[in-house]
């Protein structure tokens, strides 16, 4: 029922790696790993240009309108035309504000998404590490955003960056609670904590994957994950720490340019970093969505696996888009009475009610 | 990194390409890719006064969607913007505002003035105290939209201009600091006129002689009459006439009389309840009273049940060269009869006792009359300026206000 | 508590911060340039943390003199000029002058004119208060209600292009009715318009009403009690939800209003939520206005006789209407002559915001944010 | 010293009588919406209090999920969006007849218009927008010289319009007019000059 797969490829490789060993055995690990960090960078890099672009397309066809037209093939272009622009902007740095925390902060929260994507498993082979504790790299590295958020706040000598700074501390804090727990769910019920492990821990049918595998619980578990994952990434209906019609520009009040496209930026790969965790949590991360019937989850075992990890990833995009354009905002302690006061023991019992699900064996 | 802004760098990669082959054109396409960059990716900020900013968020809406131009990543911070679209008046109090919310945008920074109102003051172009006469005399513009205010599809079009310009910068015509207007307001109704007299009178007694020469070569000369223009004609109608509800005049006036015997009516000499009843049902009663009583009668007025007054429409003045008038207006929303009620002030001494502590509204509306007319207000918990700034010189409702600075007054 | 009065307080303020050390308190600008200012209104807040502890608001940001402009100007020119006092009601705005130059002229109006009034009013207090829902909905959040007001709004705007050539600024009425006649296609569209509001208002209710965010945001935030709410003078919306009954339409009627099956919606608690459903409530009625004056709109003269030159005669003139913001009132004094002798707007936006303070106390930020979209003020109004 | 809000669930508040509008002279027909806070006399019963808490929450995400369904219907039904595309959509753009764009002087095919140069809508102005600027032909009639427009200064206010007896001017349709000068706003609308 409940057992580890047996694949332990490990360290993982693949198609370009295995080439590379062959030829230089002696700089192998070098090259691969430059390979590695070089396609992650390029993939933070687009990422964002093309999730932005979504995002506008997205917040357009909810909204009766086209969206972005002119630039490309129905916009296609537009966000790399803002961030080119930004690139050439000129960067500005308000009277008293603390220069070197300044500039420091927007690169922790666009550092900290590269991270933890660097252990999100792409497809069976295509992951850079995975460490048995993944889950709690993942929770420890995701503070490294809010640090970054709260220091520009305090450095940008600018009251509306310090109350943004200051909401999101405390939003992130809380909701961080409810996402450890969640996780910790997952990991209770499939006993391992490298996130590869958890994939495939779900191989199988559709049924097989956690929102379906355990009776309604999983679905519950996945909505929490849902609430509390938007929660996290400071988006509407919780982002409070932004609120442009409360705050202006919330953190981001005083920063211009290249400084201001980092967070732009990271706001957008952290997004999809949260996406890609509810898929391997949840929705059996690069596993084929296969229904039981031979011929045709043969054609579906053949679409490669970072295909699914990339659709089941746009799907989950998809669901934060639909909350932001539909939902208002909500005040900073309605945000702290769902989390202390719903959330949290919501997710208690739910712990509780998994652990007794765990030992009577009504485990799918 | 000054105003410049990135231009710098593009002249500092530029001086280093420059030396090797080719480097030109690769210069000259990076150039290209900024100015396109720049001209698709234009983020406005958040900024409207008036009627125009109404007709900027229907170029937002779905209907005209400026998304369509990557225009809708609006920005409540002007660290974040590339665009300001001067929608709407700009007065002396915002004009300090409005330019340090242009030296906070990152440059290159553009601006559109739209419509009229930013472009030359519209309709408070002629004796308005307080507009600025065109955005351009406080930050340098780019496109001018006129309109008033102009149609989404205007505004559009003043955008595709502006990027249009935006396309043509290079190091060759980087982007600057424009310049303002800094020529002092002129009546150009009145100086058009007068260009044009003179113009005619050193043109007239050239054409005498051909005057005359016209004239006895055609004796019979009429000229054709303009064909005036059928204009549809309509009947008049009789008005019914409105009721004012509530209380009858007569009624109200003899309760009031009852307390406040020396109360009389203005512009009325005959003050008994039957001449009041006489004067018809949309005559609404208007009270004179010293400043004496004045404040007895606003609280007898309130709380006295019967009458039902409950609810204070304004506080006003109104200035009669010799002296002012307070008014105050009170409305019953119970019954729906409203009374009017004047207390004289002395031009010298202008001063009077304060309502706000009967009515809460009476506060700003008595700070409004203190702004504009500078009748002072005793008792009253805050007396400030409430629309002009603190050292603006006069009060402009009084009908002997003169600011030849500020004020050019219409020429005909 | 002791408190510390420090040499720069804002100006307005009567006392500095507390000089507490635990405390939390601090000053904050809001404005001019805010989002959820609506324009170029002022708010400095003394703030604990994020709690408001008192809103001092600075008017006068957009102050053009209108009331001096009226005087140098002549009655018919002035008709231009209260469009841009309230520009999201500028018909009735104009309908407010006209009605009290009527009054001094005796003027009548047509049958057909005065159903041309009531229709453009209703439909113009039904662009205003979309607008007004969709902006309401973006400062709480919801950006998408934004794009969905305007879109029924663009409907209602295509109709005043066509009746006279501004989508905004109209100055459209004159004594004794129009400066024109309504085009043929005036009642299909009006008919379209009424067919699209009955599925929009639904569709708003499921997306805003209902909202259990929005509930939580805007119940209980922002209460203004029904003799509060008549002291300071608040009209419109403001006045009803606090469980006053007061409408210009209702209790004085102007116009044909009398002749109109509507209701009047009030509240009883008057807070954020109440002054929410006054106005969604409002839209619903404004329809069945409409539904009415389709059904008998008569042919015929849409304007009495013409005047070359409207000279009033010595003496003062007051008209009100029901704006979709509230009681609007026009005072005239006339001396003779081609131009009024004084102009006096009463605004209902300035004495429905100058109950903010009672309304803000005690509230968060984002509450004050939340009562300052359903205040719906239009700053140009306010400052005149 | 933070002051909070306590009459926001005062039952007292919401248990006050409905205003009495006995006294008012007009019909009474009007619509009460009263504030539906449900939370009145909730009873302190566990079970009690776990069934509101659970039926709060079932409403609540009924109430999320319903406003969903509507931006989803939005979304996936690209026959509502409205968007006209402006640039793109120029040839069949056409303003409404009655449009003010801006103020044009008719001319006939000879380049002919029908101002007197009378300066009737100058006086209509409110804001001297027009200058009718007049000079005398060779029989020494007032004629046209030249006919000052100010766009710039102008509100669109059709006053001029209204009150030409000529029918020589009318409000144009154009509305592509934005310029980088604003001196280019400034318009001379006769064609010919009358005199010589």
């Amino acid at each position: 029922m409940n057992q580890l797969p047996t694949d332990t490829n490990y360290p993982v490789h693949n198609i370009v790696g295995d080439l590379v060993r062959h030829h230089f055995p002696g700089v192998a690990g070098y090259v691969n790993g430059f390979l590695t960090l070089a396609s992650l960078l390029l993939l933070v890099a687009l990422l964002p240009v093309f999730l932005i672009w979504l995002e506008r397309k997205v917040a357009a066809h909810f909204q009766a309108r086209l969206g972005p037209m002119r630039v490309g093939y129905h916009g296609l272009l537009q966000s790399t035309a803002d961030g080119l622009k930004l690139l050439f902007k000129e960067v500005l740095m308000p009277k008293g504000a603390d220069r070197f925390v300044f500039f420091l902060a927007p690169i922790l929260p666009a550092s900290a998404a590269f991270l933890v994507m660097t252990i999100l498993p792409f497809d069976h082979h295509l992951q850079v590490a995975d460490p048995a504790g993944g889950v709690i790299y993942v929770l420890g590295i995701s503070g490294l955003s809010t640090l970054g958020i709260l220091m520009a706040g305090w450095a940008s000598n600018n009251k509306y960056s310090l109350l943004g700074a200051m909401r999101s501390g405390a939003q992130m804090i809380s909701f961080e609670i409810s996402l450890a727990l969640i996780m910790l769910l997952i990991v209770m019920v499939t006993g391992t904590s490298s996130l590869r492990g958890i994939v495939l821990s779900q191989q199988g049918t559709i049924l097989d994957w956690w929102i379906f595998k355990l009776p309604v619980l999983g679905l519950v578990a996945f909505m929490m994950y849902m609430i509390s994952s938007t929660a996290e990434l400071n988006r509407a209906p919780f982002d409070i720490s932004e609120a442009e019609s409360e705050l202006t520009g919330g953190f981001a009040t005083e920063y211009s340019g290249i400084s201001f496209s980092m967070f732009f930026f990271a706001e957008f790969v952290n997004m999809f970093v949260s996406a890609g965790l509810a898929a391997t949590f949840f929705l059996g991360g690069f596993l084929a969505p296969q229904i039981g019937i031979g011929l045709i989850d043969m054609v579906l075992n053949f679409i490669p696996g970072f295909v699914w990890f990339f659709c089941k990833t746009v799907l989950v995009i998809f669901l934060y888009m639909w909350f932001r354009w539909t939902f208002p905002r909500l005040r900073i302690d309605q945000l702290m009475d769902l989390e202390w006061k719903m959330l949290l023991p919501a997710n208690l019992v739910l712990l509780m009610v998994t652990g007794v699900f765990l030992a009577v064996g009504w485990i799918l | 990194m000054g105003v410049s802004g990135a231009s710098g760098v593009t002249e500092q990669v530029a001086e280093i390409l420059d030396k090797y082959p080719g480097g030109i054109r690769l210069v000259d396409s990076i150039e290209y890719l900024v100015a396109w960059a720049r001209a698709n990716s234009l983020w406005p900020l958040i900024y409207g006064t008036a009627c125009c900013a109404m007709e900027m968020m229907s170029t937002g809406s779905s209907r005209h969607d400026w998304a369509r131009f990557g225009v809708e990543v609006a920005r409540a911070t002007p660290r974040q913007a590339d665009l300001i679209v001067l929608a709407g008046t700009i007065v002396e109090k915002m004009g300090p505002n409005l330019v340090t919310l242009y030296e906070q945008m990152p440059a290159p920074k553009y601006v559109i003035a739209m419509g009229s109102c930013a472009i030359s003051g519209g309709p408070f172009y002629y004796d308005s105290y307080s507009v600025i006469r065109g955005g351009d005399r406080l930050i340098p513009v780019d496109v001018y939209v006129p309109g008033c205010p102009p149609r989404p599809e205007a505004l559009l079009y003043g955008i595709m201009e502006l990027q249009k310009k935006i396309r043509k910068e290079g190091r060759r015509n980087p982007w600057k600091v424009g310049k303002l207007l800094d020529t002092p307001f002129v009546d150009t109704h009145s100086m058009a006129k007068q260009e044009w007299t003179a113009q005619e009178k050193e043109k007239e007694s050239g054409l005498q002689l051909a005057r005359e020469r016209f004239k006895t070569e055609n004796p019979d000369y009429k000229p054709a009459k303009p064909q005036r223009l059928a204009k549809e004609k309509f009947a008049a109608v009789t008005r019914v006439e409105v009721r004012n509800n509530g209380l009858d005049n007569a009624s109200i006036l003899t309760a009031v009389q009852k307390v406040f015997p020396s109360v009389t009516l203005f512009r009325q000499t005959d003050i008994t309840p039957d001449n009041v009843a006489g004067l018809g049902p949309e005559y609404i009663l208007d009270l004179e009273i010293g400043q004496g009583q004045y404040t007895e009668l606003v609280r007898f007025l309130k709380e006295d049940k019967d009458l039902g007054i409950d609810l204070l429409l304004q506080v006003t003045a109104v200035d009669w060269q010799d002296h002012f008038d307070v008014l105050v207006h009170l409305l019953s929303t119970r019954h729906g009869h409203k009374l009017f009620l004047r207390c004289p002030v002395a031009k010298e001494r202008a001063e009077i006792h304060t309502i706000s502590d009967i009515f809460r509204g009476a506060d700003w509306h008595e700070r409004e009359v203190f702004d504009l007319f500078g009748i002072r207000f005793i008792d009253h918990p805050d007396m400030r300026r409430i629309f002009l700034q603190d050292d603006f010189p006069g009060y402009p409702l009084r009908k002997d206000f003169e600011d030849p600075e500020r004020v050019v007054k219409r020429p005909y | 508590m002791e408190l510390l009065l420090i040499d720069n307080v804002p100006e307005g303020f009567t006392s500095g911060l507390s000089s507490d050390e635990t405390s939390e308190e601090y000053f904050l600008n809001m404005g001019p340039q805010h989002p959820s200012t609506h324009g170029v209104l002022r708010l400095v807040l003394k703030l604990n943390g994020e709690s408001v502890l008192e809103v001092v608001p600075h008017l006068g940001y957009v102050h053009r003199g209108i009331e001096k402009l009226a005087e140098s100007q002549t009655y018919l020119q002035n008709i231009h000029l209260t469009d841009r006092l309230d520009y999201l009601s500028s018909h009735i705005n104009n309908l407010g002058y006209c009605l009290a130059m009527e009054q001094a002229l005796d003027i009548g109006v047509p049958e057909r004119g005065e159903y041309i009034r009531v229709m453009i009013s209703e439909l113009q207090r039904i662009q205003s208060h979309l607008l007004w829902w969709g902006v309401s909905g973006m400062d709480l959040g919801a950006v998408s209600t934004f794009l969905y007001g305007f879109k029924e709004r663009e409907m209602i705007t295509d109709i005043f292009e066509e009746l006279c050539g501004a989508r905004l600024t109209m100055n459209f009425f004159r004594p004794g009715g129009s400066f024109a006649d309504v085009p043929d296609s005036f009642i299909p569209r009006v008919k379209k318009v009424i067919e699209r509001m009955h599925v929009a208002l639904d569709e708003y209710n499921t997306l805003l009403t209902d909202n259990v965010i929005f509930r939580e945001r805007t119940k209980g935030i922002g209460i203004l009690s029904k003799e509060k709410a008549l002291s300071y003078g608040c009209t419109g919306a403001v006045l009803r939800a606090s469980g006053v009954s007061y409408d210009v339409r209702r209790n004085d009627p102007y116009s044909i209003y009398d002749r109109f099956d509507f209701d009047i919606p009030i509240g009883t608690v008057g807070g954020c939520f109440d002054r929410y459903r006054m106005k969604m409530e409002e839209m619903a009625q404004s329809v069945r206005i409409l539904e009415q004056a389709v059904k008998d709109f008569p042919a015929g003269p849409y304007r009495s006789k013409e005047q070359s030159a409207y000279r009033l005669p010595q003496g003062n003139y007051y008209s009100q209407v029901e704006t979709a913001r509230g009681l609007l009132g026009t005072y005239i004094i006339a001396e003779g002559g081609p131009k009024p002798y004084r102009v006096k707007f009463r605004s209902p936006a300035f004495s429905n915001l100058s109950g903010l303070h009672e309304m803000a106390v005690g509230h968060k930020i984002a509450d004050l944010v939340t009562i300052l979209a359903t205040l719906d003020f239009v700053v140009p109004e306010i400052d005149r | 010293m933070i002051q909070t809000r306590q009459d926001e669930h005062n039952p007292a508040e919401l248990d006050k009588p409905p205003y009495s509008s006995k006294s008012y002279s007009g019909d009474s027909r009007h619509l009460r919406l009263g504030a539906d806070d449900s939370d009145r006399g909730a009873k302190n019963s566990v079970i009690y209090s776990c069934g509101r808490y659970l039926q709060k929450v079932a409403t609540g995400l009924n109430s999320l999920f319903s406003g969903m369904g509507v931006t989803i219907r939005y979304f996936v039904n690209p026959g509502r969006i409205i968007t006209q595309q402006y640039p793109e959509n120029r040839e069949s753009l056409r303003m409404m007849e009655r449009f003010r764009g801006h103020v044009v002087m008719i001319h006939d095919e000879n380049d002919h218009h029908r101002c007197t140069g009378c300066g009737i809508c100058e006086k209509a102005c409110p804001n001297g927008t027009i200058s009718v600027l007049t000079t005398k032909d060779r029989a020494g009639r007032k004629v046209l010289g030249r006919y000052i427009y100010r766009f710039s200064q102008c509100t669109l206010c059709n006053l001029c319009i209204e009150s030409c007896p000529f029918g020589a001017i009318t409000m144009g349709r154009d509305f592509e007019l934005a310029v980088y000068d604003r001196q280019l706003l400034t318009f001379i609308l006769n064609k010919t000059q009358g005199g010589i």
